[in-house]
C-alpha cells in the first residue's frame, strides 16, 4: 500500500511540472505565514492583495493574473525552498510577500539570481537596505530602523528620560532596537534579546525591566507574540507603574485579542486605517465590506504591491520579458499609495512619513487612530550603502 | 575467494528476483533518470526536491550504520548535518570557499564531534543512549544560534558554493545531482563492505548480544565508537552537500525534528538493509511533498502510516516487499 | 585431598602448578555473601567441577572468575599473573572461555558465524573495514573444526534460532572451543537437556578431557562424578569441601547440605 | 537580592508547568517502557480543548476541568487504539510511531481549529500583580499556576503512595514483570495511567495557555525539556520528575536572567546578547548529559534497569 503510495506521488510529481509557461497569463508567487501563530499576517496579506487584483478586474496590465500562495511557516530555511519551488517549478513572473527580515534574507540569493522582479510587502532588513539591495527588489514597506526610530524621536519629545529595551533575537528584532537606539537621546538602562520564535514567556524580561528603574519600556514583538507580550506585561501590574512605548507590537490584528489592554500604549507607523486619501478609503471600506475585518499595514503595504506590479506591466505594455523597462517604471513610484503618494530610495525601499498612532474605544470597537506625524519624508540610513542610483 | 569451504555455509547475498530487488531497482532507475526528465521538462525543481532527497539519504544511509548494524539508536545525528553545514558556511563567509578545504573540514569537524559524543555516550545503553545524543544535539543546535557574527537563528547565506578548482562545476545542477548520487552510491557501497568485514562483524555481533561478545573477547566499545565516528564522518559530508544544495544553513537544520525524520527515514526503508535508508528517503520526502499536492493537510495521512509502519511492519517498507509482517 | 583449611598451604607448593588459583575470593550483594573467602586451584589439564545446592554462589563464581562481576576482596591468578581487576575481554584474550548457563548466543547469526566471531575474538583486533571476513579461511577453518568437535558439522550453515535447545549448549561449548582456551568455565552445560542429549554432552566433555582444563558447574551429579578429577563443594558461597570424588560423596558435611538443600533451595529463590 | 527571588519564582513557575508534563511522561515511560514523543500533543490538544469550552462557557474554571475530562478520556481512547499495540514493539517503533502522532495531531488540530491558534483569556481580577514581599510584586496568575500545580503534585504524592492504584503504579515503574504476576489487570492499569499523563499534561497545557499560547506544535520544544526532566530525575520516579524540574526550571530563568550580563564583561553586547539566551538553553542539556555520563540512572532511580 505504502509502496502505491510513492509510485502515485512519484507520479505526481512528474505530473505537475508544467512545460515552460507562455506569457498568456501572469504567474505572481506570493509567499507569507499561513500557518501557526503568525497565520493573522498572512491572511490579511493575502486578502489585500486578493481585494487590489479585485479592484483591478484581476488583469495586471490587461493581462489576467494567477496567484500562486506559497506558506514559510515563518522559517527561513522553508522560506528559501518554497522560493526556489516557485521560481524553477513555477516559473513565476513576479514574487511578492515577504513578512520576516530573516526568510527574506535567506531566500535573497535565489531571488537576485534569477532576476526576479520581487515586490517585498513587509520585511525590511537593514542588510537587504544597503549592500544587499538589488535592481529588480522593490519594498513597499520601510527599513526595519525607521519606524522605531521615529519611535524614538516621539519619546524625546515626550521627554522620556530612560528606557529598557525588550525584542526577539533575530534580524527584525536587533534592527528595531537599534533603531531606536539611533534617534532616541534618553539612557538605554537595558536590552534583552529573547529566543525566536518558540520563547512566549517574557516574565525574566520583564522582571529584569522592573528592576532595570527605566523609565519606560520600549518593546518589538509582531504576531501572536506581541499578544503574549501585553498580555504578561499587563498582568505583571507593570501598566501602571512603567509606560509601555511599541513597535509593530500592536496592530489591528491584535487590538480584537488585547481589548482594554492595549489602550494607551502608543505605536509608531507609516500606515494608519484612517489615513485621509482617497486611496486609503476605498482600500479601507472596501477590505471591511469583502472581509469583515480591519486592515493592518500589512495589508495596506501589499494592496500597494499590486498597483506597483500593475504600474510595471502597464508601462511595458505586457511585455514581461523587458524586466529593464519595468524596473525603471516601478522606480518612479507612479501609483496612488494608500499611505499617500512616496518616492522610491535608490534602494527601492519608500521615503515616507511615520505616524504616531493610539488605541481607542469606539462603543464596543478598539481602533487605531492617527494622533500625530512624527517625521516627514523620512529615508532609511542604510541607502548610501546601496551602489545603486534611480533611473539607470 | 576460497573454495576450500562449503560454499552453503555463508550466506551469500541473493540475487533473487525478490519485489524487494525489483522495487530498489526500479528506484535507482528512475533516481538515475531524473535530470533527463526535468530537462526535457524544463521543470528543475524537480531536480532541486530530488537531490535534497538524494543528500538526506545519505545522511538516512549513515545513520543506518550504527543504528541497523550498530544497535546504536543515535537521536542526534542531524547534528552532524548541521556541522558539516557550517563548516562549510563558516569557511566560506571567511573567504575560504575551496571545497578541497571545506569537505575535509567538514567531514573532519563531524568525526571529531562524533568522538567526543560517542566516547562520551556509549558509556550509557538503550533509552538512556537515545536521550544523551539528544542531549548533545540540542547543545549544537543551542551553539549554533548563539552564533552571532554567522546570523544565530536566522542562518548564514552561502553566496559561493564550494569550489573544485574546475574540476566540477556545482554551480550546474545537473552535475550537483549525479555527484549526490555517485557519492550515495559509493557510500552504500562502502558499508556494504564494511558490514561483511571483521569490523562489521564485530559490531553487529555487539548489536545481537553484547555481554557474550566480551565474554569471547571483544572489546565491543571500541568497535561501537569506531562505528558512530564513522556514521558521523559521512553525515558531515551529507551536511557539507546540503549547505551547497541550498547555499543557505540555519540551526534549523539541527532541530531535534530533524534527526527525528532521519530517524523514520531508516526505520520507514528497513532497519540494517543496505537500501532501505534510501526508499524510507525517498518515500519519506514523496510522501511530504505528493501528499500536500492532492490534500491540504497531508500529515493527516503520513502521520497514521508511520504509525502503521511502527505497530505492523517488521523491516519497514523493505521488510513490507519481502511479505514480513510484525507481530 | 586438599580441604578449605589445607587451601591455605597450597600457597608455598602447589602454587606454581595450578593455572587458576583465588585467594579469599568474596562478593556480598547487600546481605547475602554470594562468595566468602573462596580458596580454589585448579591444576592444568584436569576436570574440577563445582557443585552446590541452588544459591550456593556457583554462578557468582564464574561471573567473579570470568569479570563480569568485580570481587569485593581477595584475589585471582591465572598462570600466574594477577587478573583480578581485568576487564571480561581481557581475561578471554588470556585463554579463560566460558559457556552461559542461559544459552547466550547470536540469534541471528548461523552456527558456523557464531563460532567464527569468537575465533576472530583470538586472531587480532578486528579494525579490518574492507574484506569480507565469511570469506576468510583464517577464520572459518577453524570454526568449522570447533564445529565438528561437538558434532554441529551438519548443522554449520543454520541459523541459531532454527537449532533446538540441545544443538545451543553444544554450540555454546564449540564457541568456548574454538578460541583454544586454556581453561574452560562450564556454567551447567547440561541444563535443561534430556537423558541422551546430556549423555551425548557427557560423551563430548570426556573427550576434551586432557587437552584442556574445564572448571564445570553442573546439578546433573552423574555427569559430574563421570567426568571431574576433582570436586569443590559450595553453600551459601563458602567451600565447604574439596578434593577426588570419593571423598566427597563419603564426606558428611556435604550429605547434610545435599538433605537440606530444600530450604536453601527456598533462599536460593531470594539471592541465587 | 529581591530582583533573584522574583526570577527564582519565575523559574519555579515553569518548573511547575515542567513537572506537569514530566509527571505523566515518567510515568508511562516507567511503567509501559513507552517512549511516548506525543505526549506533547496531549499537553496541545488540552488547551485547544479549554479554548473551545471557555468560548462557550465564558468560565475559565468549567473551561479547565472540562479540558481535563476531556483529555482524560481522549488519553484513553488513544492509548486503547494507538498506544497498546506498540507496547510489543522497541523504543524506535516507538518514536517512530508517536513521531507519526505528533505530525497527525498537529494537522488535526489545525482542521478542527484552523492554523492561528487560540486565546484563553483570564477573569480580569488575575489580570494584576500582588505585592508578595516588600518590594516584590509577583503577577497573580503566576502565583496561582504555582499553587494550583503544587496541588496536584501534593494529590499525585497521595494517590501514588497511599492507594491501590498508586501502589501498582510503584509496582510497575520499579518491576512491570511483577505487576503482571500479580495477575493484575494491566491492560486497564496502563489505560489508566495513560489517561492520567494525559490528563496531567492537559493541565499543563490549559494552566500556561493565558500567558504563552494555543497553537499548533505548543507542545514540541517543552515536550524535549519534559524529557530531559524525567532523565535527570530517574525514569518513573514522580519525586525525581519533581526536583528535576524545579532544577531545570530554575536553571533556563536564572541562566536567562543573569548570563547575558555576565557574558558582557568578556565579549561584545551584541554576541552577548545573542549568546546569552542559547547559554542557558544549553547548560539544561549540558547538566542532563552529565548526569547520563556519571549517575545514568538519574537523581532518584525508580527503578533498577
Amino acid at each position: 500500500m505504502i509502496r502505491l503510495g510513492v509510485l502515485a506521488t512519484t507520479a505526481l510529481v512528474l505530473a505537475a511540472s508544467p512545460a515552460l509557461a507562455e506569457q498568456k497569463t501572469i504567474k505572481i508567487g506570493f509567499i507569507s505565514t499561513f500557518s501557526g501563530p503568525t497565520a493573522a499576517i498572512g491572511n490579511d496579506m493575502r486578502n489585500a492583495f486578493e481585494l487590489g487584483l479585485d479592484h483591478l478586474g484581476r488583469k495586471l496590465g490587461g493581462l489576467p493574473v494567477e496567484v500562486i500562495y506559497e506558506d514559510d511557516t515563518q522559517k527561513p530555511d522553508v522560506g528559501v525552498q518554497k522560493t526556489q519551488k516557485l521560481i524553477e517549478s513555477d516559473h513565476v513572473d513576479f514574487i511578492a510577500g515577504y513578512i520576516w527580515s530573516n526568510v527574506l534574507l535567506a531566500s535573497l540569493k535565489p531571488l537576485v539570481d534569477s532576476k526576479t522582479i520581487t515586490v517585498v510587502t513587509n520585511a525590511g532588513a537593514s542588510a537587504f537596505a544597503g549592500e544587499r539591495c538589488s535592481p529588480y527588489v522593490f519594498s513597499t514597506s520601510w527599513q526595519n530602523d525607521q519606524t522605531p526610530e521615529a519611535m524614538g524621536m516621539y519619546m524625546n519629545q515626550k521627554g522620556v528620560k530612560s528606557v529598557f529595551l525588550i525584542g526577539p533575537n533575530y534580524a527584525a528584532g536587533r534592527d528595531m532596537l537599534a533603531g531606536l537606539k539611533i534617534t532616541y537621546k534618553g539612557q538605554v538602562l537595558g536590552e534583552e534579546y529573547t529566543r525566536w520564535p518558540d520563547q512566549l514567556d517574557f516574565s525574566t524580561e520583564l522582571s529584569k525591566a522592573r528592576a532595570s528603574g527605566a523609565e519606560s519600556i520600549f518593546v518589538f514583538y509582531p504576531g501572536g507574540a506581541g499578544v503574549q507580550f501585553i498580555t504578561q506585561y499587563v498582568q505583571s501590574g507593570l501598566k501602571g507603574q512603567i509606560p509601555l512605548y511599541q513597535g509593530f507590537t500592536i496592530d489591528e490584528l491584535s487590538i480584537p485579542r488585547l481589548k482594554d489592554m492595549a489602550l494607551g500604549i502608543p505605536g509608531t507607523q507609516e500606515w494608519v486605517n484612517d489615513l485621509p486619501n482617497e486611496a486609503n478609503k476605498k482600500f479601507v471600506a472596501d477590505y471591511i465590506a469583502k472581509y469583515k475585518l480591519r486592515p493592518s499595514y500589512y495589508g495596506a503595504q501589499t494592496y500597494d504591491a499590486v498597483s506597483l506590479l500593475n504600474s510595471a506591466v502597464l508601462a511595458v505594455n505586457g511585455d514581461l520579458s523587458n524586466k529593464e523597462g519595468m524596473r525603471k517604471a516601478m522606480e518612479k513610484a507612479d501609483f496612488k499609495s494608500v499611505r499617500g503618494n512616496f518616492k522610491f530610495g535608490n534602494n527601492h525601499i519608500p521615503i515616507q512619513n511615520f505616524y504616531l498612532q493610539d488605541v481607542v474605544k469606539q462603543g464596543d470597537d478598539y481602533v487605531l487612530k492617527t494622533v500625530a506625524t512624527i517625521v516627514e519624508n523620512d529615508q532609511d540610513r542604510f541607502h548610501d550603502r546601496c551602489p545603486m542610483k534611480l533611473g539607470e | 575467494m576460497t573454495a576450500s569451504l562449503d560454499p552453503t555455509l555463508v550466506a551469500r547475498p541473493s540475487l533473487a528476483f525478490t519485489p524487494r530487488t525489483a522495487f530498489t531497482a526500479a528506484l535507482l532507475v528512475i533516481l538515475a533518470l531524473f535530470p533527463l526528465y526535468s530537462l526535457v521538462t524544463g521543470n528543475t525543481f524537480v531536480l532541486t526536491l530530488f537531490t535534497r532527497v538524494l543528500i538526506l539519504a545519505i545522511g538516512a544511509v549513515s545513520l543506518n550504520l550504527i543504528m541497523g548494524y550498530g544497535g546504536m539508536v543515535s537521536f542526534g545525528h542531524a547534528a552532524y548535518l548541521g556541522i558539516g553545514g557550517y563548516a562549510v558556511g563558516i569557511l566560506a563567509k571567511e573567504g575560504i570557499g575551496s571545497g578541497f578545504v571545506q569537505w575535509p573540514v567538514a567531514v573532519a569537524a563531524s568525526a571529531l564531534y562524533a568522538l567526543v559524543v560517542g566516547a562520551l555516550s556509549l558509556r550509557t545503553r538503550g533509552v538512556y543512549f537515545i536521550m544523551i545524543t539528544l542531549a548533545f544535539a540540542q547543545m549544537i543546535y543551542y551553539v549554533a544560534i548563539g552564533l552571532d557574527r554567522y546570523g544565530g537563528d536566522d542562518g548564514l547565506t552561502i553566496y559561493k558554493r564550494s569550489d573544485f578548482a574546475g574540476l566540477i562545476d556545482l554551480n550546474n545542477k545537473t552535475l550537483f545531482y549525479y555527484l549526490c548520487f555517485a557519492i550515495l552510491l559509493a557510500s552504500i557501497y562502502l558499508i556494504s563492505r564494511l558490514v561483511n568485514s571483521r569490523f562489521g562483524l564485530a559490531i553487529r555481533g555487539t548489536r545481537s548480544n553484547e555481554r557474550r561478545m566480551r565474554a569471547i573477547g571483544f572489546p565491543t566499545v571500541r568497535y561501537k565508537l569506531a562505528a558512530f565516528v564513522i556514521a558521523g564522518a559521512l553525515c558531515g559530508l551529507a551536511g557539507a552537500l546540503l549547505a551547497n544544495h541550498t547555499n543557505f544553513i540555519s540551526p534549523a537544520l539541527m532541530h531535534w525534528t530533524r534527526s527525528g525524520d532521519l530517524i523514520v527515514m531508516v526505520v520507514l526503508g528497513g532497519l540494517g538493509s543496505l537500501f532501505g535508508p534510501v526508499i524510507g528517503a525517498v518515500t519519506f520526502l514523496l510522501l511530504q511533498e505528493g501528499l500536500s499536492r492532492f490534500t491540504e493537510y497531508p500529515d493527516l495521512i503520513l502521520g497514521p502510516i508511520l504509525l502503521l509502519v511502527a505497530i505492523y511492519v517488521h523491516g519497514g517498507i523493505g521488510g513490507l516487499l519481502e511479505g514480513r509482517r510484525g507481530g | 585431598m586438599c580441604t578449605a583449611a589445607s587451601a591455605v598451604c597450597l600457597k608455598g607448593g602447589v602454587v606454581a602448578s595450578a593455572l587458576l588459583q583465588t585467594e579469599r575470593l568474596t562478593r556480598r550483594f547487600g546481605g547475602v555473601v554470594a562468595a566468602d573467602r573462596i580458596a580454589l586451584d585448579i591444576a592444568p589439564n584436569e576436570v574440577h567441577a563445582v557443585i552446590g545446592p541452588n544459591g550456593a554462589g556457583k554462578t557468582t563464581l564464574i561471573g567473579l572468575l570470568s569479570g563480569e562481576i568485580a570481587p569485593q576482596e581477595g584475589s585471582i591468578r591465572f598462570d600466574g599473573a594477577d587478573i583480578t581487576r581485568l576487564p571480561v575481554y581481557r581475561r578471554s584474550q588470556l585463554g579463560l572461555a566460558r559457556s552461559f548457563q542461559i544459552t547466550s548466543l547470536f540469534r541471528d547469526f548461523t552456527a558456523l558465524d557464531n563460532v567464527a566471531l569468537a575465533v576472530q575474538a583470538h586472531c587480532g583486533h578486528s579494525f579490518r573495514f574492507w574484506r569480507d571476513a565469511r570469506y576468510e579461511d583464517e577464520l572459518r577453518k577453524p570454526a568449522f573444526a570447533a564445529l565438528e568437535r561437538v558434532g554441529l558439522k551438519e548443522r554449520a550453515a543454520v541459523r541459531v534460532d532454527k537449532l533446538s535447545h540441545g544443538e545451543h549448549r553444544q554450540l555454546e561449548i564449540a564457541m568456548a572451543l574454538a578460541t583454544g582456551p586454556r581453561l574452560l568455565l562450564l556454567d551447567e552445560p547440561m541444563a535443561g537437556m534430556g537423558p541422551e542429549e546430556s549423555a551425548r554432552m557427557v560423551r563430548m566433555l570426556r573427550e576434551l578431557k586432557g587437552n584442556v582444563t574445564i572448571l564445570l558447574i553442573e546439578h546433573d551429579m552423574e555427569a559430574v562424578f563421570a567426568l571431574a578429577d576433582r570436586l569443590t563443594v559450595l553453600v551459601y558461597g563458602r567451600i565447604i569441601a574439596s578434593g577426588e570424588p570419593e571423598a566427597i560423596r563419603a564426606d558428611a558435611a556435604v550429605r547434610q547440605a545435599y538433605l537440606g538443600e530444600k530450604e536453601s533451595a527456598g533462599e536460593g529463590k531470594r539471592h541465587g | 537580592m529581591l530582583y533573584f527571588i522574583e526570577q527564582c519564582l519565575n523559574g519555579v513557575q515553569l518548573g511547575m508547568l515542567l513537572f506537569l508534563l514530566a509527571a505523566g511522561l515518567t510515568l508511562v515511560f516507567g511503567i509501559m517502557d513507552l517512549v511516548n514523543l506525543a505526549h506533547g500533543s496531549l499537553y496541545m490538544l488540552g488547551a485547544y480543548f479549554a479554548a473551545t469550552f471557555a468560548v462557550l462557557t465564558g468560565s475559565f474554571v468549567i473551561a479547565l476541568i472540562g479540558a481535563l475530562l476531556a483529555s482524560l478520556i481522549a488519553g484513553m481512547v488513544l492509548e486503547v487504539i494507538a498506544i497498546r499495540p506498540l507496547y510489543r514493539r522497541d523504543h524506535l517503533d516507538h518514536v517512530l510511531g508517536t513521531f507519526g502522532l505528533i505530525l497527525f495531531f498537529n494537522e488535526l488540530v489545525r482542521l478542527v481549529w484552523g492554523p492561528e491558534g487560540r486565546t484563553l483569556s483570564l477573569p480580569p481580577e488575575m489580570l494584576t500583580a500582588v505585592q508578595i514581599l516588600p518590594g516584590v510584586y509577583y503577577p497573580i496568575y503566576r502565583l496561582v499556576i504555582i499553587l494550583a500545580t503544587l496541588a496536584v503534585a501534593a494529590g499525585l504524592y497521595v494517590v501514588v503512595m497511599r492507594t491501590r492504584l498508586g501502589m501498582l503504579i510503584r509496582a510497575g515503574a520499579s518491576n512491570r514483570e511483577m505487576v503482571g504476576a500479580l495477575g493484575i489487570n494491566i491492560k486497564l492499569l496502563y489505560t489508566l495511567v495513560f489517561g492520567l499523563g494525559a490528563a496531567l499534561a492537559a493541565f499543563a497545557g490549559v494552566m500556561q495557555a493565558p500567558i504563552l499560547t494555543v497553537q499548533i506544535g505548543m507542545g514540541e520544544n517543552i515536550l524535549i525539556l519534559a524529557f530531559v526532566v524525567i532523565i535527570i530525575g530517574g525514569i518513573g520516579s514522580i519525586r525525581g520528575a519533581f526536583v528535576a524540574a524545579l532544577i531545570v526550571g530554575l536553571i533556563d530563568t536564572v541562566g536567562r536572567a543573569f548570563l547575558p550580563d555576565l557574558l558582557r564583561h568578556v565579549l561584545s553586547t551584541n554576541a552577548a546578547q545573542t549568546l546569552g539566551p542559547s547559554l542557558s538553553s544549553m547548560s539544561i542539556y549540558m547538566l542532563m548529559a552529565a548526569i547520563l555520563v556519571f549517575r545514568p540512572e538519574g537523581l532518584f532511580p525508580a527503578a533498577s534497569r
